[in-house]
């Protein structure tokens, strides 16, 4: 069940990929389907017998590298946040595939289509399966390159191309610090397999290194490393910036891998190097306050954003800002959780909005649309109830899990704690707001759509349908369903040793057990409902109100709008400049220099030696003589002045 | 032998003086070879000039030592630069007839 | 089947596998009859011998025993008494596998002229064949005579190659490579006198075991770098690479970038590191300095390239700076990297040259821009390029990651810095690799010319799918390799170190101070 | 021995004189003249030496022989004065200053004439006392017994030179009728005869 | 006053050489045809004869009052220049025919130039070394302006001549003075009188007026200037001889003078054969870029070559000799065949001798292409050909003697001349064709092929020729 798990989306990406001519776009669909659905079965399974059942395992395939003490598995590793992190992939993932099977019914490369997501979720369980570093590697780079194809899956739009590709390249630029992550782990434990590296950690608490000419504290060097792997792969602040641009991908599935499923997977490292982490504060203390800070910066960002995508893009942005707090203070339970409820209503939300969009006539914009909610009622309701469960109302999932978080960076105590929490306020109002500004100016008030469009807007068949109302249930119930497991008394059981938490940094004990008052209990539901009121008040009750305040501060507006010009300062100091750099090595360095005063310089001088010592040979016998006695003379002197000196 | 025997004096003739009168006429057989700008046939009477040189030390070391090879020697080399004489004259003679020149200077075809 | 195996096991096999394409060769070399007919038949005859130098190839590898360092398979008698030298083949864990690698894409090459290669079809082949001896050769080589004998021999008949069947500057490019890396040679050359000055002999073992004085490990050092660097290409003696790479056919490219382009690493793993430790050890830096100049350098320089050909030539600079960096970083990750890393360029890029013939054929033009869309009407070619370009960029599953990371992990506790700007690498292969991928595969079709090209015949698939699956098993499952190198690399390294340990104890590295602290 | 000085003296400079003589006349026969005038008293020289016999060889040889030859061609080519062309001067400081050089290292080297110490015992052929044997009576004895090697190798170098003159200067007069087997057969229809088809009205062009 | 008889075995294969040519002089003057074929027969027999006269000879030891010596090393010498002689004179009776200048002459002027090389070759004192140096001379400036209708060779011929007659009168200077510093001729006589020699400047001064001259013949910068010119304007196969048999005769003399009677100078001598081979090399690669027409080329390459060989020289002991006795013999053949290649250079009937001549002869003419294009890389040096193990062999003997910057030298001078090398290769191979060429005759183009396996083949099975080479070296060294 377990190696099923893993192998049969990749079976079926497998058929449907090679395949696909010969069996048809329904044949793809059936075997990916099959293929996901039946892991999604496994999963669920594993997750009862190893999560619950508390039976831990590691299944070794077979060796993957081994060079000296360098030694690394290909092994699946089973434990609760493996098992945890399977379900919720498998099942979502499922849903999707059903989803798309309807959402993709119109286009002529379907079967190319599902096999990608098939072997995105291939990836992306072998990701979270993994029992060492370097098959986690694998998996991470597995779905970097799934997400590079889906999002230019549509390989005609320039625009598409070019995202893909900034995702892969911002992709890299992460993994490139988890590789010297990996390599720090490497040098300081001598294995990259997670029993060793945790088994060791504590002895390693204390250690020092150099690295990069700095000597400092091993774990927090390693941890920050490994870190900016997760800030690449999770899109946090300064290399989020491919995020929003991944919104190319095909309405909006693949977006829907991104945001729900794959950005995850920075959130999953942190939890599983949980045991590095918690020896390293310092380095908690940088995934907090960076946590912190991409929640603000995308919650910023997404208030004013018109594009119905991105603004559910920069959302989860935000969430996943949300997750690193609470692994920042500890919390890693919450932030797993938060994954789990967020990978639920998140993907709610964007397979709503693309169902909005297929009605829409593949229209994005917001401000063209409205008032359509009595033409597709199933895809109001649920995506109404994503933007509950997003913005934390209770006893919809996202309240449990965001509470949590909340709660536990109040808990933290520390100076980092507590700007993450004051951070995580804000967000939550933020957060209210752009979702309910998302479904009053996409459902509500009057239509701004053309007439043409209006006409033609339609409720998605239930192939689409389906997933969504199935995504909703799961929005709805499965915060309270798992609350107690994931973050109540049961969490010591449900998590064993998947998850390390120090004592004296276990937030989420301090914030169950300590009294808080009631204000600040609550005050994350006040906030959201605040929000609430003020998307309601700016755009059903003062639809004008936005446009002067953006007008009486054009400057934020711009800056926001802008994405705080993220894109136009790399744009600016790496991409151009490396353009400059290269055409400079390329024309002066290897052209103008090495091939000039190398290979041709000495050729062209040979050359011009060559014609004059041909000029020496002038033909005339005179000269030919006068050389031998030259030649004699200069001879004879040296040696009769040889000797006088 | 004595040092004066090699070396002499001003009036007593020794090795060095003989030495010396060939090294003259060497050079003066060198500085026709590559200073003549006239014709071939002066070139070659350098080069006998230069070889009469060499039977001048041949000799004069002949003498000197009390051997006779030297002698012997120059007699060949008499021999032999008769020889090339000959040759050299015919050369010349072959070289005239295809130029209509012997001058130096219109030895020049080639080159390079 | 006993008689079969055993006839392969009595078999010198090492010579029977160098030499049997120059049967080849001389059997093309008696073809008459009219043009057409005799290129049909040479096609022909040096297909099936490359093929079958290949399957004899096998055999080598059937009979190779993993768990030795020890040289296997010999062959030795004398040559020149006089000199010392003998003709001596083998083969260790380091050496086996270019083997391999040379016999499996010799007949990918051949494949690959088929069509492409129309004038002197019969020289062209001959060449080829020759110089197939000449890479086998000089793998197998124990004498370091007979090995400079092949390392130099092979520039005969790739001189003739990019000269005649070149396009663009040929002429130019010809004498480039010839002429730079015959420069290169001959130091190498003078090393290896000086070497036989020394010891007596140049039997590559004994040479192995002889201890050499510090100053003049310290000059036959610089005289093999001089060499080996101009061959593998370090910067700043890699400006010969793409004028090569671009002017010379496709199958040119191909073992150029296959097969030659790995003598000079070979030549460290087998030379440098070995004979000359401590000279290895005091250099490493500056072999560190120029190899990631390598990296960073000449990837920025491909990203601006308008040429294919020339953006993967520049590549090959920027991987091949990888292999360096991993030699010297001498341990058991970095050398295995190393050689891992020369086997997986040796098929990854090939097999991107490969497809940029593939498209070249079609339309006559490297030039980027000439191109794009061409997933549209080609999805099996830009799947076939896809895979060779993940490979290229690294990914973890291909069998660039493989090489690329174990030479880091190796590299990492040695210089971390040295890790952490190759590493940068990882980042600027995958734009350029992306890039061009992006402007030629993927877009519109626009252009008229672009949009008539037909997707891969079945030779081309003929062609590209072994090499697919080459490249997929490197990365999945390595260790198929991994262990074959094991065993040597670690009994080079425990030579290498005790040789250190008990010498080298005053050594500063080049650049001393600034060095260590860059550490 | 001061008279025997000063003829060694007078020779000398007479000979010196001549070889100036021979370079710098512009009219090759008078340089021919100053040749003989050099060998004669380079003959004297010899005659200092007393070797009398390699003396009167110069004089037959290349008085009798060889500058007559010499002379014979200066006449058969009938080489005029020849003018001095430009240029001449321009080379002259370079190329005395490298012989001066020259000479004046020779005569520092012949200042100081040494032997090697067991000179005396190699000689091969010690000059036996003149008034026992005469010196061309003691060269006989050596060039036709020791030195017949010599004496047969110049013979041959003197044939060679002898067909080298012939192979290099002989023709066959032009004018007489002679065969020439070789041509005859060698001779080939296809070079000699040109089938034309002449048109008529045409002719050949 | 009786003198004992002595002894003509040693010099039976000179002896018979000089009946026979004057047998054969008269052969040619009474036959009243055409006899150049059969003479060139009778000549390359009695070179055959005399070869294996030298090989059964008997055992090393001197004659004629200690003028004459024989021994290992003279045999090996004599055969390798009697087979460059025999092999030239193919080619020469090729073009005699074909340029309708065939006269039995020729082939005679051959045999004697041979003969005194032979002489050279064996001579133990400096008289003979000097008759034998000038009866090869002699012939040769014949031989330069035999084709005395034609303004270049008799062109060649005079500056070969004057120039020569230059060298012989420094080569004589030097002889003198050597003389009279030793009071003998006899080179065992002067190897003990030079002991002390490098005390005294006079000696010094005489040995380097002898390496002049021998230089000369040699062609060695700076005293080879002639070579270009006389290469381009004697006749084809002539200058095909000239590149062959006397620079192997006039080097190996070269090394018998200077390891013989002059060996307690080698200080002295050492770094005067260091500059001439440095400037030889360096000059003979440089130069020969800029040529255009392939004989000169060739003189240029063999200005190199001789460059490399003096290497062995520098060396100045049995190791080196060696390696010098093994590059001539690998010269010899290299240079046959290029030469073999250069005559079958003819477009309908005519000769050629531009290098861009040969433009595109890959296509048009793949049998001279090959044959040329494996000789080029011999000459280049490159691997697998004889002409890489001939430069082994003299760097081996280099680094082993502690010439380590002169093989370096040499090396890069090396990667200078091979860009010549491969210019022919260029130009044959990717340059559009041009006028085919005829077919070669069948002599041609038997002596070129037959070369050109030869290089591969003297490459896998060197060692009889180094066993050869080795057994010389060690006579020389032994007396």
């Amino acid at each position: 069940m377990l190696i099923a798990a893993v192998f049969l989306p990749l079976l079926g990406a497998f058929i449907a990929g090679f395949f696909g001519r010969i069996i048809g776009d329904r044949g793809s669909q059936i075997v990916t389907c099959l293929g996901v659905g039946l892991a999604a079965c496994c999963g669920i399974y594993d997750f009862f017998t190893v999560a619950i059942g508390e039976h831990d395992q590691v299944v070794n395939l077979m060796t993957f590298l081994s060079s000296g003490t360098f030694e690394a598995q290909w092994a699946l590793r089973f434990d609760t946040l493996s098992a945890v992190m399977v379900m919720t992939v498998t099942t979502v993932s499922t849903l999707i595939h059903v989803y798309a099977c309807g959402y993709m019914s119109h286009d002529d490369s379907q079967p190319r289509f599902m096999a990608y997501l098939s072997l995105f979720t291939f990836a992306m369980l072998m990701l979270v399966t993994a029992d060492n570093l370097v098959q986690l590697f694998f998996g991470w780079e597995g779905v970097g390159l799934v997400s590079y194809l889906l999002i230019g899956f549509w390989f005609k739009k320039p625009s598409a191309n070019a995202a893909a590709m900034k995702a892969f390249i911002v992709n890299r630029v992460g993994d490139f610090g988890f590789l010297l992550g990996i390599f720090a782990v490497y040098v300081l434990f001598d294995a990259v397999s997670f029993d060793v590296i945790f088994g060791a950690a504590e002895s390693k608490a204390t250690a020092e290194v150099t690295f990069f000419s700095i000597h400092a504290h091993a774990l927090t060097i390693t941890c920050l490393l490994l870190f900016v792997g997760a800030m690449g792969k999770s899109a946090q602040l300064f290399l989020h910036t491919w995020l929003p641009d991944a919104m190319e991908g095909p309405t909006p599935v693949s977006a829907l891998i991104h945001a729900a499923t794959m950005v995850t997977a920075g959130v999953f490292l942190v939890a599983r190097m949980s045991p590095l982490f918690e020896y390293a504060p310092n380095a908690l203390a940088v995934v907090t306050v960076v946590g912190a800070t991409t929640a603000f910066f995308a919650a910023t960002v997404g208030c004013v954003q018109n594009d119905i995508k991105r603004i559910i893009a920069y959302s989860t942005c935000s969430q996943l800002g949300y997750m690193f707090v609470a692994c920042g203070v500890s919390a890693y339970q919450g932030g797993i959780f938060h994954l789990m409820t967020h990978a639920w209503f998140k993907a709610l939300l964007f397979l709503s909005a693309g169902s909005v969009i297929h009605a829409m006539s593949e229209e994005q914009d917001i401000r063209k649309m409205g008032g359509v909610y009595r033409l597709i009622p199933i895809t109001f309701a649920v995506m109404t109830i994503g933007t509950i469960a997003i913005t934390g109302i209770p006893p919809f999932s996202g309240y449990f899990s965001k509470d949590m978080i909340i709660e536990s960076a109040h808990a933290a105590h520390t100076g980092v704690g507590n700007y993450a929490y004051f951070m995580t306020i804000v967000v939550a109002l933020l957060t209210s707001f752009y979702s309910w500004r998302l479904i009053f100016l996409t459902f509500l008030g009057k239509p701004r759509a053309d007439h043409h469009t209006m006409e033609h807007i339609h409720e998605s068949p239930w192939i689409m349908l389906g997933p969504l109302v199935a995504l909703s249930v799961g929005a709805v119930f499965i915060g309270g369903a798992f609350a107690d497991h994931f973050i109540g008394e049961g969490r010591e059981h449900f998590w064993r040793e998947a998850i390390r938490v120090l004592e004296h940094n276990d937030s989420i004990h301090r914030a169950h057990t300590e009294h808080v008052p009631f204000l600040i209990h609550w005050l994350p539901l006040i906030v959201s409902l605040l929000g609430l009121g003020w998307a309601y008040l700016f755009y059903i009750r003062r639809p004008d109100m936005p446009g002067r305040l953006a007008a009486a501060f054009p400057g934020v507006y711009q800056f926001l709008l802008n994405k705080w010009y993220f894109d136009e300062l790399y744009d600016w100091l790496f991409v151009k400049n490396a353009f400059r750099l290269g055409r400079f090595f390329w024309k002066k360095g290897d052209t103008g220099i090495i091939d000039r005063f190398g290979p041709d310089g000495l050729a062209a001088g040979t050359v011009a030696a060559a014609r004059r010592l041909g000029t020496v040979q002038t033909g005339y016998l005179y000269h030919y003589a006068f050389a031998m006695i030259i030649g004699i003379a200069a001879i004879v002197s040296w040696f009769v002045l040889g000797r006088a000196g | 032998m004595s040092e004066a025997a090699t070396t002499g004096g001003f009036l007593t003739i020794g090795l060095s003086h003989y030495l010396t009168v060939s090294a003259i006429l060497f050079t003066l057989g060198i500085f026709g070879i590559f200073l003549n700008r006239k014709n071939l046939i002066v070139i070659m009477m350098s080069i006998e000039l230069m070889l009469l040189a060499v039977n001048i030390n041949f000799v004069a070391f002949s003498s000197f030592l009390g051997d006779l090879v030297g002698q012997v020697f120059t007699m060949l080399v008499l021999t032999v630069a008769a020889a090339e004489a000959a040759i050299g004259l015919a050369i010349v003679v072959v070289f005239y007839r295809s130029r209509r020149s012997i001058e130096v200077e219109d030895i020049n075809q080639m080159k390079g | 089947m006993t008689a079969l195996s055993n006839f392969i096991t009595h078999l010198p096999i090492l010579s029977a596998v160098t030499f049997l394409p120059i049967v080849g060769a001389l059997f093309i070399l008696m073809l008459r009859g009219d043009s057409e007919t005799v290129a049909r038949q040479s096609r022909y005859v040096a297909l099936w011998t490359t093929l079958l130098t290949f399957i004899l190839s096998l055999a080598i590898w059937y009979q190779f025993e993993n768990g030795t360092a020890a040289f296997q398979l010999e062959e030795k008698f004398d040559w020149l008494p006089q000199y010392r030298i003998s003709y001596h083949m083998g083969v260790d864990g380091i050496s086996m596998l270019f083997v391999i690698l040379s016999t499996f894409l010799t007949p990918i090459c051949i494949l690959a002229s088929w069509e492409s290669i129309e004038k002197q079809v019969k020289e062209f082949m001959i060449a080829f064949l020759v110089l197939e001896t000449m890479m086998v050769g000089m793998f197998c080589a124990m004498d370091m005579v007979l090995f400079y004998v092949f390392f130099e021999g092979v520039l005969i008949p790739m001189f003739l190659i990019i000269g005649v069947w070149g396009g663009g500057r040929r002429v130019y490019s010809a004498f480039k490579f010839f002429l730079y890396t015959l420069t290169g040679s001959v130091l190498l050359l003078v090393a290896l006198l000086a070497m036989y000055f020394q010891v007596g002999t140049t039997d590559i073992p004994a040479l192995m075991e002889f201890k050499f004085s510090r100053e003049m490990q310290m000059w036959l050092w610089l005289g093999m770098f001089a060499s080996f660097a101009v061959k593998m290409p370090m910067w700043p003696v890699h400006t010969w690479l793409p004028d090569a790479h671009v002017d010379a056919p496709t199958a040119g490219s191909v073992i150029l970038a296959g097969v030659l382009l790995k003598m000079g690493g070979y030549g460290f793993l087998r030379f440098s590191l070995p004979m000359l430790p401590e000279a290895s050890l005091y250099f490493a830096p500056l072999v560190f300095g120029l190899s990631v100049i390598a990296v960073i350098y000449t990837s920025l320089v491909a990203l601006v390239q308008t040429d294919m050909k020339k953006l993967i030539a520049y590549s090959s600079v920027a991987h091949m700076g990888f292999v360096t960096i991993g030699v010297f970083a001498a341990t058991q990750q970095g050398v295995q990297g190393a050689i891992f890393q020369m086997l997986s360029h040796g098929v990854g890029s090939a097999a991107l040259f490969l497809c940029v013939g593939v498209v070249y054929d079609r339309l006559h033009t490297r030039d980027i821009d000439r191109y794009g869309g061409l997933v549209n009407n080609m999805p099996k070619y830009a799947f076939a390029f896809m895979v060779f370009m993940l490979a290229s960029v690294g990914l973890p599953g291909t069998a660039g990651f493989v090489g690329e990371f174990l030479i880091l992990t190796g590299t990492f506790p040695v210089s971390s810095w040295v890790a952490l700007l190759a590493a940068t690498g990882v980042i600027l292969g995958a734009a350029y690799m992306l890039y061009l991928y992006r402007r030629v595969v993927y877009g519109e079709l626009t252009k008229a010319d672009v949009k008539e090209m037909l997707d891969l015949d079945p030779r081309e698939i003929a062609i590209l799918a072994p090499l697919i699956i080459v490249v997929m098993w490197m990365g999945i499952y390595p260790m198929s390799f991994l262990d074959v190198m094991d065993a040597s690399v670690t009994n080079l390294l425990k030579h290498y170190h005790d040789a250190l340990a008990t010498r080298a104890a005053d050594i500063t590295p080049l650049g001393g101070q600034l060095f260590a602290w860059l550490r | 021995m001061i008279i025997a000085s000063l003829a060694f003296y007078l020779f000398s400079f007479m000979a010196i004189v001549g070889a100036l003589n021979v370079i710098f006349q512009r009219n090759p026969v008078h340089s021919v003249l100053w040749l003989i005038f050099t060998f004669f008293n380079a003959a004297a020289l010899f005659v200092l030496l007393g070797a009398e016999f390699v003396a009167m060889i110069l004089v037959v040889v290349y008085v009798g022989a060889v500058a007559v030859l010499f002379l014979f061609v200066v006449m058969m080519l009938d080489i005029n004065v020849v003018v001095l062309r430009e240029g001449f001067l321009k080379y002259l400081p370079a190329g005395a200053l490298v012989g001066v050089i020259l000479l004046v290292e020779l005569a520092i080297v012949f200042g100081g004439w040494t032997m090697a110490p067991d000179a005396e015992s190699l000689r091969l052929v010690p000059t036996p006392n003149p008034s026992d044997v005469a010196n061309t009576q003691a060269l006989g004895q050596v060039l036709y017994t020791k030195y017949a090697y010599l004496f047969e190798a110049s013979g041959l170098v003197l044939l060679v030179a002898m067909i080298g003159a012939i192979v290099l200067t002989m023709r066959t007069r032009t004018g007489v009728r002679k065969q020439k087997i070789s041509e005859q057969v060698g001779r080939d229809a296809k070079e000699t005869v040109v089938m034309v088809q002449v048109q008529s009205g045409k002719g050949l062009s | 006053m009786l003198t004992e008889m002595p002894l003509f075995a040693p010099a039976f294969p000179e002896i018979f050489m000089a009946i026979s040519a004057l047998v054969l002089l008269l052969l040619g003057v009474f036959l009243k045809k055409d006899s150049t074929n059969l003479i060139t027969v009778l000549v390359v027999i009695v070179m055959a004869v005399a070869a294996g006269l030298s090989i059964q000879g008997p055992e090393a030891t001197t004659t004629f009052g200690r003028l004459f010596v024989i021994n290992g090393f003279t045999v090996f010498a004599k055969v390798l220049t009697l087979m460059g002689a025999a092999l030239t004179l193919f080619l020469i009776n090729t073009w005699a025919h074909d340029e309708k200048v065939a006269r039995f002459e020729l082939p005679l002027l051959i045999l004697f130039a041979t003969i005194g090389m032979m002489m050279m070759i064996s001579a133990n004192d400096l008289i003979s070394l000097y008759v034998g140096l000038e009866l090869q001379s002699l012939s040769l400036y014949v031989l330069a302006a035999y084709h005395r209708d034609s303004q270049r060779a008799t062109e060649a011929g005079v500056k070969y001549f004057v120039l020569g007659a230059l060298a012989s009168g420094l080569l004589l200077y030097g002889s003198s003075l050597v003389y009279g510093f030793a009071g003998t001729t006899n080179f065992e006589g002067l190897a003990g009188a030079m002991k002390t020699g490098p005390n005294a400047i006079g000696v010094i001064v005489g040995v380097v007026f002898v390496i002049a001259g021998l230089a000369f013949k040699v062609s060695a910068v700076p005293f080879h200037m002639w070579t270009p010119d006389v290469y381009e304007g004697a006749p084809t196969p002539i200058t095909a001889f000239f590149s062959i048999a006397p620079k192997i005769a006039g080097l190996c003399l070269f090394l018998r003078v200077l390891v013989g009677p002059f060996a307690a100078m080698i200080e002295q001598w050492q770094q005067v054969i260091i500059l001439i081979s440095v400037l030889s090399m360096v000059w003979g690669s440089v130069a020969a870029i800029a040529q255009k027409s392939i004989k000169r080329l060739m003189a240029y390459s063999s200005i190199g070559h001789v460059g490399y060989a003096l290497i062995g020289l520098v060396v100045g002991n049995e190791e080196g000799a060696r390696g010098l006795l093994f590059y001539m013999l690998v010269y010899l053949f290299m240079n046959v065949g290029t030469f073999a290649v250069i005559l079958s250079m003819r477009v309908k009937g005519r000769y050629v001798e531009q290098i861009s001549d040969l433009s595109g002869i890959g296509r048009t003419n793949k049998g001279i292409a090959m044959a040329l294009g494996v000789l080029m890389f011999s000459m280049a040096g490159i691997p697998p050909m004889a002409g890489f193990l001939g430069k082994y062999f003299i760097f081996v003997a280099a680094v082993n003697a502690g010439f380590v910057t002169l093989a370096v030298l040499g090396l890069l001078a090396s990667v200078v001349g091979a860009y010549y090398y491969l210019r022919l290769i260029k130009i044959m191979y990717f340059d559009e064709p041009a006028a085919a060429f005829d077919p070669p005759s069948l002599t041609t183009g038997i002596i070129m092929g037959v070369s050109g396996v030869l290089m591969l083949v003297i490459f896998i099975v060197p060692a009889p020729l180094v066993n050869g080479a080795e057994a010389a070296a060690k006579a020389l060294f032994l007396g």
